[in-house]
């Protein structure tokens, strides 16, 4: 397929962004097995064509709110590898000084409200961010990722309703990787597309291809589009699928059970976003073998740099408990 | 002095509050109506915009309120009734005070949830609970329960100019109760207690409705020579130790009157900061008097029987001076 | 309409059971307004069709779960007049000792689960009811009665999407006169049936005319026969209008501000749930108008009796206060 | 003995119970897989209808599990982490404990929430926060938190066969612990302290995970000639007030240590409660060891920073000394 409508630079910048969370994630789940990183680490490997696609069509001033799988949303919006690097080795120079981890890393200057660690916290937040917009009568959108587990919350229901009857600027984007921890989605409700649920609402709903990172960035263009002009909330399901496990190291809770069909999976995993955007960009001649050769070495060596960086990055002292408190 | 009840004190400082800051908008169920008094008028003055009524929905609203302070506006999120902020726990124990921590500074959540707290209508226990002690245990979130109209309109004046999350609990008990409230622009500043009556033998402690329980027992422990001092604390979170404390060292003697469940409750939390801290002016053993503990009866009978009174207080008293 | 497939007597019991409702809640309104009864009181006066169609399809051994506005569903299940005064009053002889009152009324041994003042609280309460008949391999069903405004908040959404995973025995009856307190629904949904968020947990969603006794049934013993066939749950949308306040005395709360089209609500007024029955069971020849008549009076003589039986009853002992408690 | 760690003692209690009666069953997410191995296994041997995954809904999943309770079942009902609790705290509060009292008696609820209770995994302020202070003030419910393998066995058992909802919460912190677990099934009754250091010179009391933090801080005192008595509570609610003040008559010197934010902490109720009923037995102030009271950090470092440390402890102890 050929996305005439999508600007060659902006696929470049596309691609740019799914490789950046790539480099970083799998650089990620090298120091975790190694045990070089505190607490639980969720991987978004297999689903970076959605943060990508979509936030390519946001400005800085858009905001987006994320989950506990929250790296690649940073990264998408624009974060700073070194800074997120240094937050999962719990460090002081990480964005929130080693006191939120990979759970709870936010960056407000780009726009990037926080990642939320309770399942669904974020809709509500990200209601928030859209009423401001309205409030002001700005025309920043605000966009909540979330996952097709959240999607049974209450929040999640009272969230887009809300946003739908004051028409807020909001894109509910729901991350449909077919799972909420170990439970298949099909277990958990008794739908096929989550997008359906709009429906209840009184709001568009639109099924998205969650691999491909261009129909991803078409849609949300298009839902931005529509928030801007005053159009209210839209639901965009992304269908997609997570490469590895819930979290990293799930190998220990799961005991030796299993809970993934391995064809299914090995199907799933053939179809990757990135490989689908390299066969694409270089099917197109839009850059030059080289140019994307020398683009994943920056990268690859940026996320270097920032391991080092965050290693050699001193503890948070003891005293800075005791900060960041009232104002 | 003009004379003006509770709830239009309460009223009033979310008007002249609106008034002066365009970021400050009410939010929630049937605020524009007003489902109290206390909201009622507003949406005249302000419309549809600063007034804002939601479906209900307890945990978005309340989220959305989040979302709205982190993005530059100062909400006030109206929840109803204390026992409907169930319903939005996460939101604010997992976000509103955490956020600005968990995020290393890089955020502010000024906003202020407002909530009637409390029993005294026979409304049955899903609208008759106290529940400022959740929230006194929460990291930064400020609480708030004032006793009069002064101090209510004073106190959510500061609170919707504080930048951080405020719980600001009233209390229909005392809505009709009527003050003096300045015609002239006055704040009080969160955190300071006010002692609404002087005295040396004992430090009654109180908050919300049981500051007039607290003074209904002084006056009649006055006619059994029992000089008693009653401190209205006005902010639950943080709270004024420094008055409790000294108002100890003089009387030797204290009483905590709490409207709560009783185990840890807001009177747990005062009497084991006397226990710790002023041990040693202690004379006799701190006495709690707090709701029994039991969910809350309807009957307006067994309903006075479960919360704190007068009688309970003087008892106390008597104890301490045993 | 000729209802040829609901017996006579069920319409001459859902007669009675409306008929019931309508003078216990005209004598309720009276006795708050004489200032005789402690608390808040929220009548269901033009919204009995509901109860009583609804009801009128369960057994005994059937449940339901009932909201502040409860006295018409314990009535239409089965409940004693005499002891729901007596609540009411706040008197030891009531329903719950006078613990519970108007907007905790149960009555466990007709499997009336009980009256929940928590908008939204009931729903997930009936579901366990439904969890228990599957678990147990019963046949029995479980009913939840809730409001337009409830359907907003996230219990309904959890709990409709639960009760479709395990495809449970539960009927969710949504009672939709409108209004939330002062807030038309129209303003707190962006949808005109709620009956369509069925679709969001793949059950069966259905219109019905709240008004009208006998449709209330004819759905209801279709959603009954289902779900006892392991059907799964249904949602069913009562269309209806409250005829009064949201709660008795609400003019002390408005302070002179209304909040409903004055001709729209006595159009809906004009269409009677009680006056649709009469003229039915009339016009069908089910009752001679003496027997009615009688029945009437029967009726309107239990409720003065017990309204007289709730004055003389005393009022809790204060020892009572420490009773109930754990097992 | 068989030694056992504390996660497989509690797998042995559900099992062992679920076994013994039919109508014990066990629901939450993911509970099949089981993403703490206390569940692990059960759906092996119980299938699908007794051990029951659902979607990620903790209000409704709550509040199923009271309505299979108040129909004849007796649900296990597994939210994970205790700061999910909040999602369904209006369940719990509103009607889990109130239900048999506001209905008159007509019915009872017995069901049992676990969950995973406080920090130590540097999981970041959402999945690390202590909750049963929460729980604790709210009257009909109990709440039980074991600090090893042999109580986990026993007060699980018992919470699965009392007639009323009981909180059971659990520490990752301690998952892993061996203890003795006896073959012969044995039950701890709810609401009975464990002494698990006698001592004569002060009292500590502690529960959970505190414990080891509290016979940490005994074991280095031992060394300095002082003789710590080490109160492991297991149930808080009810508490066995009776064994902490005897144990106060006899030392005259009380500390609690609770992972808690502090104010209105289980902390503040024992001290409270002490300083109460055992003042004229209290030899010096009564101190608290908590959490510092800011939001649970990530980084390791400060995540200790922020818990209650046997330097904490020790530190409290020698005040109450000095
Ligand atoms: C309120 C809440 N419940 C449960 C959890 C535990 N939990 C963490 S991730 C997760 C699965 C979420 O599934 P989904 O929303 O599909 O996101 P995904 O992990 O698939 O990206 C669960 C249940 C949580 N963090 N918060
Ligand atoms: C959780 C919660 N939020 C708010 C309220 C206050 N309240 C009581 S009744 C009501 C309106 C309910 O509307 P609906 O569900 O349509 O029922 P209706 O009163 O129309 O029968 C509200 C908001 C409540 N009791 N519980
Ligand atoms: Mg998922
Ligand atoms: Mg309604």
């Amino acid at each position: 397929m050929h996305h005439r409508d999508i600007s060659l630079d902006v696929v470049l910048d596309i691609y740019t962004r799914v490789l950046r969370i790539r480099r970083f994630e799998e650089e990620v789940a090298r120091l975790f097995r190694q045990g070089q990183l505190p607490g639980f680490v969720h991987l978004y490997i297999g689903e970076e064509a959605v943060a990508a696609g979509v936030c390519a069509a946001l400005t800085n001033e858009d905001t987006i709110v994320s989950t506990h799988r929250g790296h690649g949303h940073v990264i998408a919006k624009g974060g700073d590898i070194k800074r997120m690097m240094a937050e999962l080795f719990g460090k002081a120079t990480g964005y929130c000084k080693g006191k939120g981890g990979s759970m709870h890393i936010a960056d407000f200057g780009i726009g990037m409200l926080g990642a939320i660690g309770i399942v669904g916290g974020g809709l509500p937040i990200a209601v928030g961010a859209g009423l401001s917009a309205w409030y002001t009568g700005s025309d920043r959108v605000s966009v909540c990722f979330f996952g097709d587990g959240a999607a049974n919350e209450g929040s999640f229901h009272e969230s887009l309703n809300l946003a739908s009857t004051l028409a807020l600027p909001v894109i509910f984007v729901c991350e449909n990787n077919q799972y909420g921890e170990f439970t298949p989605a099909a277990n958990a409700m008794n739908i096929t597309d989550i997008a359906d649920r709009a429906v209840a609402y009184g709001i568009p709903g639109v099924v998205a291809d969650g691999v491909d990172a261009l129909e991803m960035h078409r849609i949300t263009r298009a839902a931005v589009k529509r928030a801007r002009a005053g159009g209210g909330p839209t639901l965009i399901e992304a269908k997609t699928h997570r490469r590895g496990s819930h979290a990293e190291g799930e190998e220990a809770f799961l005991g030796g059970q299993t809970y993934r069909d391995e064809a299914e999976t090995a199907a799933a995993q053939a179809n990757d976003p990135l490989l689908l955007l390299h066969t694409y960009v270089s099917e197109q001649d839009i850059a030059p073998a080289e140019r994307l050769e020398t683009l994943d070495a920056d990268i690859t060596r940026l996320v270097a740099e920032a391991v080092a960086a965050a290693r050699n990055s001193p503890e948070p002292g003891i005293e800075t408990v005791f900060e960041d408190l009232w104002l | 002095m003009p004379r003006k009840t509770y709830v239009a004190a309460i009223q009033e400082a979310l008007a002249e509050e609106m008034r002066r800051d365009s970021r400050v908008f009410l939010i929630g169920e049937d605020v524009r109506i007003g489902v109290f008094p206390s909201t009622r008028g507003l949406h005249a003055e302000f419309g549809n915009q600063r007034v804002i009524d939601t479906p209900i929905s307890e945990l978005a609203v309340a989220g959305a309120g989040i979302g709205a302070a982190i993005t530059g506006l100062r909400p006030i999120v109206d929840l109803m009734f204390g026992t409907f902020l169930y319903l939005a726990f996460d939101q604010i124990a997992n976000q509103a005070g955490a956020m600005r921590y968990m995020y290393g500074g890089q955020t502010m959540a000024p906003l202020v949830f407002m909530a009637q707290n409390g029993a005294g209508s026979s409304a049955g226990h899903h609208h008759s609970q106290a529940v400022h002690q959740f929230f006194m245990n929460m990291p930064q979130i400020k609480v708030i329960l004032p006793s009069t109209p002064y101090d209510g309109k004073g106190l959510l004046k500061s609170a919707i100019r504080d930048d951080n999350p405020v719980l600001f609990l009233h209390s229909l008990a005392l809505g009709g109760k009527r003050g003096d409230v300045p015609a002239e622009e006055y704040l009080i500043p969160i955190g300071l207690a006010d002692i609404k009556r002087a005295g040396r033998d004992v430090t009654i402690c109180s908050a919300g409705p049981t500051v007039q329980t607290a003074l209904d027992a002084a006056k009649i422990l006055e006619g059994e020579g029992v000089d008693a001092e009653v401190i209205d604390l006005r902010s639950l979170s943080p709270w004024d130790k420094g008055t409790v404390l000294a108002s100890v060292a003089k009387t030797g003697r204290f009483v905590a009157v709490d409207e709560s469940f009783p185990t840890c409750s807001a009177a747990s939390e005062w009497c084991a900061t006397v226990a710790e801290e002023a041990f040693h002016q202690l004379r006799a053993p701190v006495q709690r008097v707090t709701n029994k503990d039991v969910p809350m009866p309807f009957s307006p009978v067994l309903e006075q029987a479960a919360l704190p009174s007068a009688a309970d207080v003087i008892a106390a008293v008597r104890e301490t001076l045993a």
